[in-house]
């Protein structure tokens, strides 16, 4: 194949996306567009389906064992099993928010910069798995964030929509500085940017530069973490999760946080030994985990909920990865890399069946109000597909067979255990009480969804577009799927393990 | 053959859950005909695996990744549980045509329930510890939801996050076990575990075998974890009888006995297990003394009766205890069922409120009584050999002063059932109730659970040959039913029990001629009174454990809830300490 | 000598900004960032970058400077002298305690070896890096759609919620007029 | 007392810096704030400039100061956007003012 052709995964989304939005512009000046297709949601539909195409031919190639890279002048693209998994991800996820949107965002002024945002962040999201240059990865990381600040703020004339996108911005430019000074140190110090290269001469620069590449370190942990919400970094991320509209909330949750985490691997592994930085990166594991869940139990309205167990999620992954690197172990960086994909699956469908009961029971009645937790009683009475398959994401969230989460979390476990290091094992058992623990707030959910007396704001609900259940019923079926046969993914989690160890040269 | 059996005994109730939830609520007869078809046609097939029953795995399917291969060894041990599973499971279901008609919801009932046929059929024949994780956990989201079924009622609600979060955080002892086995064996079989379990570590093989005894406790509600069976009570009768007396709780027992070659040379382990059961046994015995809600004092016999299985298999006993087992998943399921029927025509599950049903209902008052006869251990009834035969066990291989106490329990047993019997069926109504007979779903069931408590002790000799031919490591002694017989008949335990039970009896006798014995005062029920207030309805102090734990939970969650205050400075504060807490740690090369 | 010309030049700068984050009054803020944005191309063009220099005079200085005068001319300058949320010991303590470290854990610099070829900006922007310059287009464009997104005013403005804030910029503007 | 001018200007860096995290930590106002980011990404943007002095690379290190101050810049518009909007929703621009979503 030729090499240049997978980078049509992020030129894909990216083209499109000016296209979408001069489509949309032209079409406000047609008076009749009210009973015609709207353009703008077709282009979009049209733009993510058509990214499929180069998506499966650089899977196909990858799988062929070909290497997927490509050089613009001296910045190289590589797409590797890491990249494949993350844009995997973002066009599933995506795929199903714009299929979500069409009813969703219908009746929403600005709905072209919906979705040529949306569009322009997946391919941004794509685009950066796919860079294997450090400052090209922050060019990529910045316009993800940018093209997110709006998305966040999108529904601007509210007040807590706003308040949430200040929040986001800010907290997310002052990470993005910090990765500046982290990657002007490792530019000051080794002359390079390009990560292989830099990994290659990580051992020799790091020797001989050992403090300034820990502080390097430091600040691409903290600079990236930000984004991918490590503990005391994350206090944008429950705002702004509940403050989006669904189908953004579903793309923060189940991708923007993790590419923030994939960015921070990809800068770490070029400049450091794993050995210097697993513990901090286990106790930021144990730190999401503990926090995200005992707060997520005094949660009232349903989105914060959701976006603090993802807290709790992104621990798990921290701990999959850092008892990875710990022991090399490869169980455990298939379970994080597995675990990445289900909680997407998992998170998306839960943010996007909470958005089809807001989009019910207070969008059409012309309200923004919150869904609060208590409105859920009784769901079940009127909206049958939408509880049952909240019902399949909280509970494979919390981690019960037989479905996914239980089966990426399993795999997580079995790395833990096969450290046979006692520290690791505590912690192993710990990760396990706070899946228990977070039964505490997943359960009473699904309890109070199959109650017999339906809450004042279901009775008032109104009935569901197909085009938001269908992405529901998708993403149930592959939660419940996963669960029964997690092997269906290895052909892509096992490769993308062996990408993470390879990554820091173990 | 065993291996389609298999299959179908997990997959056939599962595919009935399937249809049961696609078929919805609009046609509940649909929902009864396919409900009772799937699990009796399971019931029966799981009877006949028990002909099949081999040492080998049955069905051996690759599954990959690590999760091993998910095999299915219908031993004996498994084919019996299962047999119990769906038999007791198919009675259930058959019985709840009557108990549940009218009930809104049924497919979440029946779906559940067919759910829970098949996983705990799977956690019996899993020859994987993976997956009997896997089913392990199934159940407990099964009895969660079924527990919660009346989830307008927020006792039900409680109850059944109780159960949840107690029988999970059981669970991960037995996560941690599988996967420490893994980690040193680097296969999920349990038959590697059991051959290989001389070459892993004694520390580790400690940590596994405590592990297990965790998860164990906490399923089967043994002490300390006994608190959440009386709450789970709120679930629909059919459910009690089938999760939370026949089925789910015997798993703990189950794992127990399965690993028992395997831990048995653990120091301090049989000790541990010993004491365990010993401690339930006479916890719950005492709380049955005065319980008064006719439910909750059957969950506590049921605690009781696993702490005597639990015993059996600290003492050694693992065959007693797998007799005891199946005896008491017929008798109990009896129990409840019966029980079932009386609170369904009644209304109520006070037993003060009731009395003199008997004459009433005379068809369920029979087939109460030879379970509560069974219960308490009475000669000729199932429960009397296999009770005696774990006291027989105890006495031969375990401490005397354990003996001694589970003596006292077999006294306190038939203490608690004379007057359980009496409060319901005899004496003066002390109410007006309207009542009505039970209808004939519900007599079958319970007409056939009957025979069953009369007759199951026949199944000894058999259920004995099966277990010593299919269980390599157990070293179970094939026994005739003649045999047994004999042994329990000449054994002193026997006779000892005897006596300590007329004794029993005779107290219940002598407190029950005086004047107005319940609910107004005398010296004996002010005892209990006291007793009940002060200790019982505490469960001894655990349920107050379990409160402080959960408000810990909530202060600590309070308290973090502050550090988010929604100002931006704060929010930068947090970043640039961890930036400094990062650094900081780096510096110095933590 | 070039040592106190960047000290000289560096603590102009740093100054400038702390009298940036301390004055009351946005206009004066803003003035002085323009000024740290000329401190900071002074020393940009006496380190050889002088084209950087140049972009960062005309964008630091002139755009960014005209942008936030233009953001201040529509929302009004608010002269109130407000109290930091965190209390200032506390903030001073953990900025030094991170600077200190960073200082400690990168200083000093290794001084370069004689000076080798070097390209010049344009060969490595528009040649060498000219991957980064696409997706900045990508990266502009968002933020333009961002900036429409947020500001244009075509929809009516939603009542229940203005209703539930009107009486604070009721508020607010009653504290202009005193002050 | 010694150092070498790339050193002075290194301190330089980390003065800026702390100057503009404190900014960030005691400053209330929306717009001030947009402001001292500004401040911050000033100093990563002489560091990429320094970073390409000291790796001889200079022509490097100024490559990314222009793209850093392109791309911020842009930033520092969608901020100012954002504090025009905050403004006319909430008639004020102290973020301690407009902080409802908390717990």
């Amino acid at each position: 194949m030729d090499a240049i052709r997978f980078t049509w995964m992020f030129a894909i989304p990216l083209l499109s996306s000016p296209a979408i939005y001069l489509a949309g512009r032209l079409g406000i000046h047609n008076p009749n567009q009210k009973g015609r297709p709207n353009l703008v949601r077709i282009l979009a539909l049209l733009a993510v389906i058509a990214t499929w195409v180069p998506y499966i031919a650089a899977v196909r190639t990858f799988l062929s064992g070909e290497r997927l890279e490509f050089a613009v002048e001296s910045i190289w693209l590589r797409a590797d099993a890491i990249s494949l998994l993350l844009a995997l991800m973002v066009l599933s996820l995506g795929t199903l928010v714009v299929i979500f949107s069409w009813s969703y965002m219908a009746d929403e002024v600005g709905e072209e910069k919906f979705y040529a945002m949306l569009l322009a962040m997946m391919g941004l999201m794509i685009g950066l798995g796919c860079a294997s240059d450090l400052f090209n990865l922050w060019v990529w990381f910045e316009g993800m964030a940018v093209s997110s600040y709006l998305l966040v703020a999108f529904y601007r004339e509210q007040p807590a929509s706003l308040e949430a996108g200040v929040k986001y911005l800010v907290q997310s430019a002052t990470g993005s500085v910090l990765v500046l000074m982290g990657i002007a140190l490792v530019l000051a110090n080794s002359g390079s940017l390009d990560l292989a290269a830099l990994h290659q001469n990580g051992a020799r620069w790091a020797s001989d530069h050992r403090l300034v590449s820990l502080a390097a370190a430091g600040l691409f942990i903290i600079g990236f973490g930000v984004k991918a919400a490590l503990v005391p970094l994350h206090t944008w991320l429950p705002d702004a999760h509940s403050q989006a509209p669904s189908g953004i909330r579903a793309m923060l949750s189940g991708v923007v946080i993790e590419a923030g985490l994939i960015a921070m691997l990809r800068a770490l592994s070029a400049i450091m030994h794993p050995l210097d930085w697993r513990i901090i990166l286990l106790s930021f594991g144990a730190l999401n985990m503990v926090f995200g869940n005992l707060v997520a139990l005094r949660q009232t309205i349903l989105k914060r909920m959701l976006a603090y167990s993802s807290l709790s999620h992104i621990g798990y992954i921290l701990l999959g990865i850092g008892v990875s690197l710990f022991a090399g172990g490869e169980a455990a960086a298939q379970g994080a890399m597995f675990h990445l994909f289900t909680h997407m699956l998992m998170k998306g469908l839960a943010f996007l069946a909470a958005g089809a009961l807001i989009y019910a029971l207070y969008l059409q009645n012309g309200s923004h109000h919150a869904l609060l937790v208590s409105d859920l009683a009784g769901t079940a009475q009127k909206y049958p597909m939408v509880a049952l398959s909240l019902s399949i994401a909280v509970l494979g969230l919390g981690g019960l067979p037989p479905l996914a989460g239980f089966m990426s979390k399993w795999q997580i476990f079995v790395g833990g255990f096969s450290t046979q290091n006692g520290w690791i094992i505590a912690l192993m058992v710990f990760m396990a009480l706070n899946s228990v623990l977070s039964l505490g707030y997943y359960a009473p959910l699904v309890n109070l969804m199959y109650r017999k007396t339906p809450s004042d704001a279901i009775l008032a609900g109104k009935p569901l577009p197909s085009t938001i259940t269908l992405p529901l019923i998708f993403l149930a079926m592959a939660v419940v799927v996963l669960g029964l046969a997690p092997g269906l993914m290895d052909w892509l989690t096992a490769p993308a393990a062996k990408a993470l160890l390879g990554l820091f040269g173990n | 053959m065993a291996g389609t059996l298999s299959v179908l005994l997990i997959g056939l109730p599962w595919l009935g859950a399937l249809l049961v939830w696609l078929s919805g609520d609009a046609r509940p007869k649909i929902l009864h005909i396919l409900a009772v078809g799937t699990s009796v046609s399971a019931g029966l097939l799981s009877l006949i695996l028990l002909a099949f029953a081999g040492s080998q795995p049955a069905v051996n399917f690759k599954f990959g990744g690590w999760f091993g291969d998910f095999t299915l060894v219908a031993d004996g041990l498994g084919a019996t549980l299962a047999a119990v599973a769906c038999v007791v499971g198919s009675l259930a279901v058959i019985y709840s045509v009557d108990y549940m008609q009218g009930e809104a919801q049924l497919r979440r009932y029946y779906a559940f329930i067919l759910l829970f046929i098949g996983a705990m059929t799977g956690l019996v024949l899993s020859g994987n510890l993976f997956f009997t994780f896997f089913f392990w956990e199934i159940t407990a989201l099964c009895s969660y939801a079924l527990i919660s079924y009346y989830n307008d009622d927020p006792k039900a609600v409680s109850g059944g996050m109780k159960a949840l979060i107690i029988t999970q955080v059981g669970g991960v002892g037995l996560l941690a076990g599988a996967l420490a086995a893994f980690s040193n064996l680097g296969s999920f079989q349990i038959a590697d575990l059991l051959k290989g379990a001389t070459s892993i570590p004694a520390g580790l093989l400690a940590f596994i075998a405590y592990g297990f005894l965790l998860a164990a406790a906490a399923k089967s509600a043994q002490f300390p974890f006994h608190t959440w069976l009386p709450d789970a009570m709120e679930a629909p009768t059919p459910v009690s009888a089938l999760i939370h007396a026949a089925t789910m709780v015997n798993a703990g027992v189950y794992l127990l006995a399965r690993f028992y070659p395997a831990f048995a040379q653990v120091p301090g382990w049989t000790l541990a297990v010993t004491l365990v059961g010993m401690l339930s046994a006479l916890t719950a015995g005492l709380m049955a003394l005065t319980a008064t809600d006719l439910k909750r004092a059957l969950a506590y016999s049921t605690v009781s009766q696993l702490g005597y299985m639990v015993y059996a298999i600290g003492v050694g006993g693992v065959f007693a205890s797998q007799f005891h087992l199946l005896n008491h998943a017929v008798f109990k399921a009896l129990l409840f069922l019966s029980a079932g029927a009386v609170i369904h025509s009644v209304g109520t599950r006070d037993m003060r409120k009731m009395g003199g049903l008997g004459s009433k209902m005379p068809f369920i008052r029979n087939v109460f009584i030879i379970g509560a006869l069974a219960l308490a251990g009475v000669p000729i009834f199932n429960g009397f050999w296999s009770k005696e035969f774990i006291l027989e066990a105890g006495l031969k291989q375990g401490p005397v002063w354990a003996f001694g106490f589970m003596l006292f329990g077999a006294g306190l047993t038939a203490f608690y059932t004379i007057r359980m019997t009496w409060l319901v069926f005899y004496g003066q109504p002390r109410e007006q109730l309207h009542v009505h007979d039970s209808g004939l779903a519900m007599k079958i069931s319970t007409g056939l659970l009957a025979t069953g408590a009369l007759t199951t002790w026949l199944l000894a000799g058999p259920l004995s040959g099966l277990m010593s031919g299919s269980l390599p490591y157990h070293a179970i002694e094939p026994i005739s039913t003649i045999n047994l017989v004999m042994d329990v008949l000449t054994g002193a335990g026997t006779w000892l029990a005897l006596i300590i039970l007329l004794v029993g009896a005779g107290l219940w006798v002598v407190v029950q001629r005086s004047p107005n014995p319940i609910p107004q005062a005398h010296w004996f029920t002010e005892l209990m009174g006291t007793f009940h207030e002060e200790l019982v309805s505490s469960s001894f102090g655990f349920e107050w454990l379990n409160q402080q734990v959960v408000a810990a939970v909530k202060k600590s969650a309070a308290v973090l809830q502050k550090t988010q205050t929604g100002e931006l400075n704060w929010n930068i504060l947090g970043i640039i300490i961890a930036l400094l807490a990062v650094l900081v740690m780096l510096f110095w090369g933590v | 000598m070039e040592s106190y010309l960047y000290l000289i030049l560096g603590l102009a700068a740093i100054v400038c900004a702390y009298r940036a984050m301390i004055s009351t009054r946005l206009l004066s803020s803003i003035l002085y960032l323009a000024c740290v944005s000329a401190m900071v191309s002074v020393i940009l063009y006496l380190l050889g970058a002088q084209q950087v220099a140049v972009i960062e005079l005309s964008v630091g200085a002139g755009l960014v400077t005209v942008l936030m005068v233009y953001a201040l001319s529509v929302v009004g300058d608010d002269a109130r002298d407000l109290l930091s949320v965190i209390p200032k010991p506390l903030a001073i303590l953990i900025v030094v305690l991170s600077a200190f470290f960073v200082a400690i854990m990168v200083f000093p610099l290794v001084e370069p070896p004689l000076d080798v070829t070097s390209f010049s900006l344009t060969v490595v922007l528009w040649q060498q890096r000219v991957l980064d310059v696409w997706i900045q287009i990508a990266l502009i464009f968002s933020g333009v759609l961002g900036v429409l997104g947020l500001l244009s005013e075509r929809e009516a403005t939603p009542i229940s919620h203005t209703e539930r804030f009107a009486d604070q910029i009721v508020g607010t503007s009653h504290e202009e007029v005193h002050s | 007392m010694n150092i070498s001018p790339l050193n002075v200007v290194l301190l330089v860096i980390i003065g800026l810096l702390a100057v503009g995290i404190y900014g960030l930590l005691i400053t209330r106002n929306l717009i001030k704030i947009v402001l001292v980011l500004q401040i911050l990404v000033k100093s990563a943007m002489l560091a990429l400039v320094l970073a390409g002095k000291v790796g001889n690379n200079l022509g490097l290190g100024q490559s990314l100061a222009a793209t850093v101050i392109v791309a911020d810049t842009v930033v520092a518009v969608v901020g100012l956007a954002l504090a025009v909007q905050v403004r006319r929703r909430f008639g004020t621009l102290d973020v301690a003012d407009i902080s409802t979503l908390r717990g």
